[in-house]
């Protein structure tokens, strides 16, 4: 199925997926992973030109910004294709940081920022968590407008490659506030631990004193883009799982045991069969969500939550059969299997256990 | 536009007034099973939408059709919906003997049978699986010998919904004994009254007499109620299965169950406290509403490609699987909702057992018009592609 | 796996398997469904007669009660043989009886009933759920010596047959405490709504000043009495499963379909080889704790609890399976599968929804 | 009995005193998979236990042994779980190499081969799989053509674990081409250092490179290293497969885990309080603590019934199904309990990734000795009976 895009959206879709196979294969992604960081940054900026050059990176900003206008319908094909490819770059760090500057109180901000960002002139990270997890009622870095942000924020993706960061922070009255730093400010530290996915590695950022400029406050900015969040891991989620059953499928036809393909041995066809379901279920609930989002830009976050919740279980559960389907060449670094099982299990844990979402949706159903 | 605003706006205003007492009292709560033992009183309500222009909408005037179009249909099924009104009581008439006439019949079984549908002047039941002769429905056996205008039919036919009140039967018949399983199959239309019939009703789990066992001996149908060639059966019964495992609209209603069982959650009582605040009953319930809302958008989809055009294809097969399994869990989390009461049975349970029954009743989703085993099969053959398991798969 | 019985333990099971099968068929269950009461009454006290004449009613009792003396893992056996028949009997709420009236304060009552309940002259019923459900905080039924009990209990079997009733119930100081009352006695009016499980009907016990005997606190005696409840569903568990797997195996083999038995299809299989997995866990655990409750009489309600969540929830599981592989016939009254279907339903959400249980296993488990 | 309680005694003390330091520190969270980096540590551990007196307990003194009873052995096993102690390094020696040579090996073999095996002097590897007959191993393609007093070997074998390390192969051949699949096959010793022989490393999803694939070209092996008859290697190869799938006594120590992870469990913060406190995490933790406990209960029962003389029959498959998903399940587990902290990997991760490694690498559980898949056909064939799908089937 389809969801329902219209022309343009399919085209938007085809194009994707061919500049991307054609440009940055996985092949290319295993190399990324394999580079020192300068060379990293090179094919990074690579990247970021074409996607800019494509106009990926002002999709939802308007005309004036230099953006597309374009909706989330449109955001969401881009990151599902970015999710098939596990193309390793800073697009959904970006998205999310670009989602915060838009809505400052500073309004400068966003001026300054989102043309850049279309222009593909400024990357961004946005480094939310802190060592001990995601729950900002932890939260202990601080920032004041005089002494600048210090503290030490945790799984941050895109770090290297981000011109500016956007920080969560408390602020002198305890409470929690958006600041935006530059990448090479004074003070910044940036410690890069082994992560298991390593197609999205996460850093860990230690500000002493470093100088920043205020976004805005976390409860007036936190529920507009954290829903494009949950929105985004979904879309990645969608092609991953669309991914990995076209490859698994693949594979049951062409392994042959027993005198036959695997294919057609109905424990292989049936979980075939319900990685299917699992895919077009993660498709459908999250085109839903992207409308939604898109039709009631303040009450999207259910549907969103429901998608991130679906789909990124969905994501996680398919790789897994993924890997099982495939048998001994499942379990090997040569096979493209595991790369999406890891970054499933990650996008499974970041931005909200599932389970944090399903206990927010009872609540939003009336429960 | 405008009309089409007019006339749900009509539609609306009918139902308010002619949704039956009775249904609101008892059953709203089924939105597409009714209880075999209310057949007399929706084979009723199927009369009344039938006289007040609601049946048969897209079908032309001459079969007793309204001759609208298919965005009509779409907004009486969502006005239907909205309404909760009862399912009609000749649904395997309307939704697989009309398709089979529209697409295979004469014109001149079109006008004799089709009024008569849509109107539940005559009730048709399903002829097609056998008791040798489940999933693997090719293997059927009963016989239909030309002799003169007539076929002489043999053999017996099982799981037949409402045999005991259907006046027509559509059966798929072997016409030629000696041809490959599936080529030698007919699709004929055969009056229950006819001598040498006999209907056994087949008592279910849930107590009601929903399906029977049906008899043929030497019984004698005019050849020309044959629909389509004497061997085209297998593809008109085809053509039938891909329009029954559609989209059902009906399941639009399970967002008001939902609702439902929320409300329960917070009367039930679990270990000092109301299951509404039960961390792991929330995450249940919350699941529910998010596989409610990917089989929804699933189904609104596939009604959209209807619209446009697009052959309901394999792909129902997913909404099957899927709706038939969902289904199953709803009901399990509607009696969770209800503590111990959930062991009590029909008019002792709470809102009269509806959903103990239901509980029952949707084992029977995963199993009837083909097995989830057998829509996985077809997910995996004709949409995934895998080559066939070859003979001896269920 | 026979979970490592003794041969005198298999001679009891294939004993009691023997005569279940040859006296009490699940015809015979039928029957005793579609009888009125009194022909209910006469079936059963037949089926006690050989109860009594087996040993069955005083496994667990002292020599000098007339009883065995034998272990939980006999009367496990015993248990798991009648739930794999669906007997309609008082066996159960006369061995929670009967436990608890074994730890009276008032010594003389154990010695006058469990001589009697060995000899099969006292038949029990337990009442302890009301109609708001099973959570004692909530009960209302209260008692004194002067005013005798009133209230209403619910959910209580084998009221039609029993001699007398344990009831839990508030006194003065609404303190609960577990009186006994004969069934016979002033004030005690029985309705009978209908039950989903026919083979186990559910009955509501009104009492209106009923005189009853103080058996002691349920702060004291539930925390003895309710273990073997949970052991005793998890062996019926286990015997429903069992009987379920093989016919359901039996019909798999029997039943052919293109050409081949179903059982030949792999969906077939798998799902019976996950049936027989969830029937030998069951097994396991329950037997385990079999033993666990005869070695420390005291500290078994942790494994007792463990059995009944995985045993009641395996047999739910079992029991729907073997309604699908079934297919049509499986939706039939006329065949079995409902039956069990009905009856681990039941037994799932008695003494305890699994949730419940796990929630003290995670407790006792240390988290 | 006191003579057993004092040898477990000493072991006990002896066990104290020689776990090796590096090991408490890293790894006893494993216990049975060790990272390949690690091999000649826990070799030399093995022989540390050998020189001791504590390997081949049950086999003969003059093969190396100890000359010991069953009771022995499974004291032994005990005690290593209480001890944490490390895996030997040898493991597909001891426990599928041993019993195959003690079955069908001849008394010079016996003698020539089994101390090694002990002391790990000679580390075993396993050839059976090739890239084109993994679940189908019947359909393997290494072919053994007696020329002389030697076999000619050429072909390859897949997932060797351990092939950079071992000395020696046991390698299932093709004796007889034209004989039916099982029936023209040798179980054959080949020493890993002959001419002709290659060794490719595969890394796994893990990093590691426990598995490799091994190429024969023209590698000459003297007849007397057959294993038996030169058709009887597949009996030989299901003989040793039934010990392999037996009851692992490891799993014991699964309980400890449990508490780590409840430990771990709470420290981690989510949504507001510690993950031990979430009611959902206690529902999953639960869950695990049950199903250990179901699967310890099963797995002393096989211990017992081979105590007790019973053979370990397809009934190992029903465990060998459950324990592989169960550590899967169990991994999950405790990665979550690490919150965010799950995604660092290895040394950078909370007890050195352990637990991030173990997740990996117990994908491979359900894959490699036989698939999960297969298992179910085991335990649907050949203990429910139910009939041999035929051919095409995995």
């Amino acid at each position: 199925m389809t969801t329902l895009l219209t022309d343009e959206q399919l085209l938007l879709r085809d194009s994707a997926r061919e500049l991307l196979a054609a440009r940055h294969p996985i092949a290319r992604v295993r190399e990324w992973t394999r580079s020192e960081p300068t060379r990293r940054a090179e094919m990074h900026a690579a990247l970021w030109k074409q996607f800019a050059e494509m106009g990926w990176l002002g999709l939802l900003l308007p005309e004036e910004h230099g953006g597309m206008a374009l909706t989330f319908v449109e955001q969401t094909i881009v990151l599902e294709e970015l999710g098939r490819g596990l193309v390793p770059s800073a697009y959904l760090s970006t998205l999310l940081g670009t989602a915060l500057l838009a809505r400052s109180d500073d309004a400068g901000l966003a001026r300054e920022a989102c043309p850049r960002v279309a222009a593909g002139d400024l990357v961004l990270a946005v480094a939310f968590a802190e060592v001990e997890g995601d729950d900002p009622t932890t939260f202990a870095a601080h920032w004041s407008e005089a002494a600048g942000v210090t503290g030490t924020k945790a799984f941050v993706a895109d770090v290297p490659v981000a011109d500016q960061i956007v920080v969560a922070v408390r602020d002198a009255h305890d409470d929690l506030v958006w600041v935006l730093v530059d990448r090479d400010a004074d003070g910044v530290t940036v410690e890069s631990p082994a992560t298991m996915d390593e197609t999205r590695p996460l850093h860990r950022v230690t500000f002493e004193g470093t100088p920043a400029r205020l976004v805005g406050r976390l409860a007036a900015l936190w529920p507009h883009a954290e829903p494009i969040h949950w929105l985004a891991l979904a879309a990645e989620a969608v092609g991953g799982c669309a991914r990995v059953l076209e490859s698994t499928v693949a594979y049951a036809k062409e392994r042959v045991q027993f005198g036959a393909p695997i294919g057609a041995n109905q424990a292989i066809k049936h979980k075939c069969s319900d990685m299917l379901v699992r895919t077009e279920g993660a498709r459908a609930i999250t085109y839903h969500a992207a409308r939604e989002l898109e039709r009631h830009r303040d009450d999207g976050a259910f549907a969103c939550s429901m998608a991130k919740a679906y789909a990124t279980e969905a994501y996680r559960e398919v790789a897994a059969e993924g890997i099982q389907i495939h048998g001994g060449v499942g379990f090997t670094w040569e096979f493209d299997c595991h790369l999406f099982y890891k970054r499933a299990r990650a996008n499974e844990i970041t931005a909200g256990h599932p389970d944090e979402h399903r206990e927010r949706i009872a609540r939003g159903a009336g429960l | 536009m405008s009309a089409l605003d007019d006339w749900r706006t009509d539609l609306r205003r009918w139902l308010d007034d002619h949704v039956p007492a009775w249904w609101q009292e008892e059953f709203a709560a089924t939105p597409y099973e009714v209880p075999e033992r209310r057949f007399d009183e929706i084979r009723a309500w199927q009369r009344t939408l039938f006289d007040a222009g609601y049946m048969g909408l897209t079908l032309p005037r001459a079969y007793g059709g309204q001759g609208l179009s298919a965005e009509h249909e779409l907004i009486r099924a969502e006005e239907m919906v909205r309404a909760s009104a009862p399912p009609i009581a000749n649904q395997v008439g309307v939704k697989q003997c009309v398709p089979a006439l529209l697409e295979y019949g004469t014109e001149e079984q079109k006008r004799r049978f089709l009024p008569g549908i849509l109107s539940a002047d005559e009730i048709w039941c399903q002829g097609y699986s056998e008791p040798g002769a489940g999933s693997d429905l090719a293997s059927l056996q009963t016989r239909a010998v030309l002799d003169g205008d007539d076929y002489v039919v043999n053999g017996t036919k099982i799981w037949t919904t409402y045999g005991t009140h259907a006046d027509w039967i559509f059966a798929l018949v072997r016409t030629d004994p000696e041809a490959r399983k599936q080529a030698g199959i007919g699709f004929l239309l055969i009056d229950m009254k006819s001598p040498g019939i006999e209907v056994a009703p087949i008592v279910n789990i849930t107590t009601d007499v929903d399906f029977c066992q049906v008899f043929f001996e030497d019984v004698r149908v005019p050849a020309a109620h044959m629909v389509g060639r004497p061997t085209q059966g297998w593809e008109v019964a085809n053509h039938v299965l891909a329009h029954e495992r559609g989209a059902n609209l009906a399941m639009l209603r399970f967002g008001d169950f939902l609702d439902q069982i929320a409300e329960r959650a917070r009367i039930t009582h679990r270990a000092g406290r109301s299951l509404a605040d039960d961390p792991s009953f929330r995450q249940r319930f919350a699941q529910c509403r998010i596989e409610f809302e990917v089989l929804k958008q699933q189904v609104l989809q596939s009604v959209e490609e209807v619209r446009t055009g697009r052959k309901a294809g394999p792909a129902s097969s997913l909404l099957k699987l899927q709706m038939s399994e969902y289904d199953q869990r709803l009901s399990r989390l509607a009696n969770e909702a209800q503590g111990l009461a959930a062991q009590h049975w029909l008019d002792d349970g709470i809102d009269r057992g509806i959903w103990q029954w239901r509980e029952l009743w949707s084992r029977a989703y995963t199993i009837f018009g083909g097995s989830s085993e057998i829509q996985r099969n077809i997910i995996a053959e004709r949409i995934l592609g895998l080559p066939r398991t070859g003979k001896g798969r269920k």
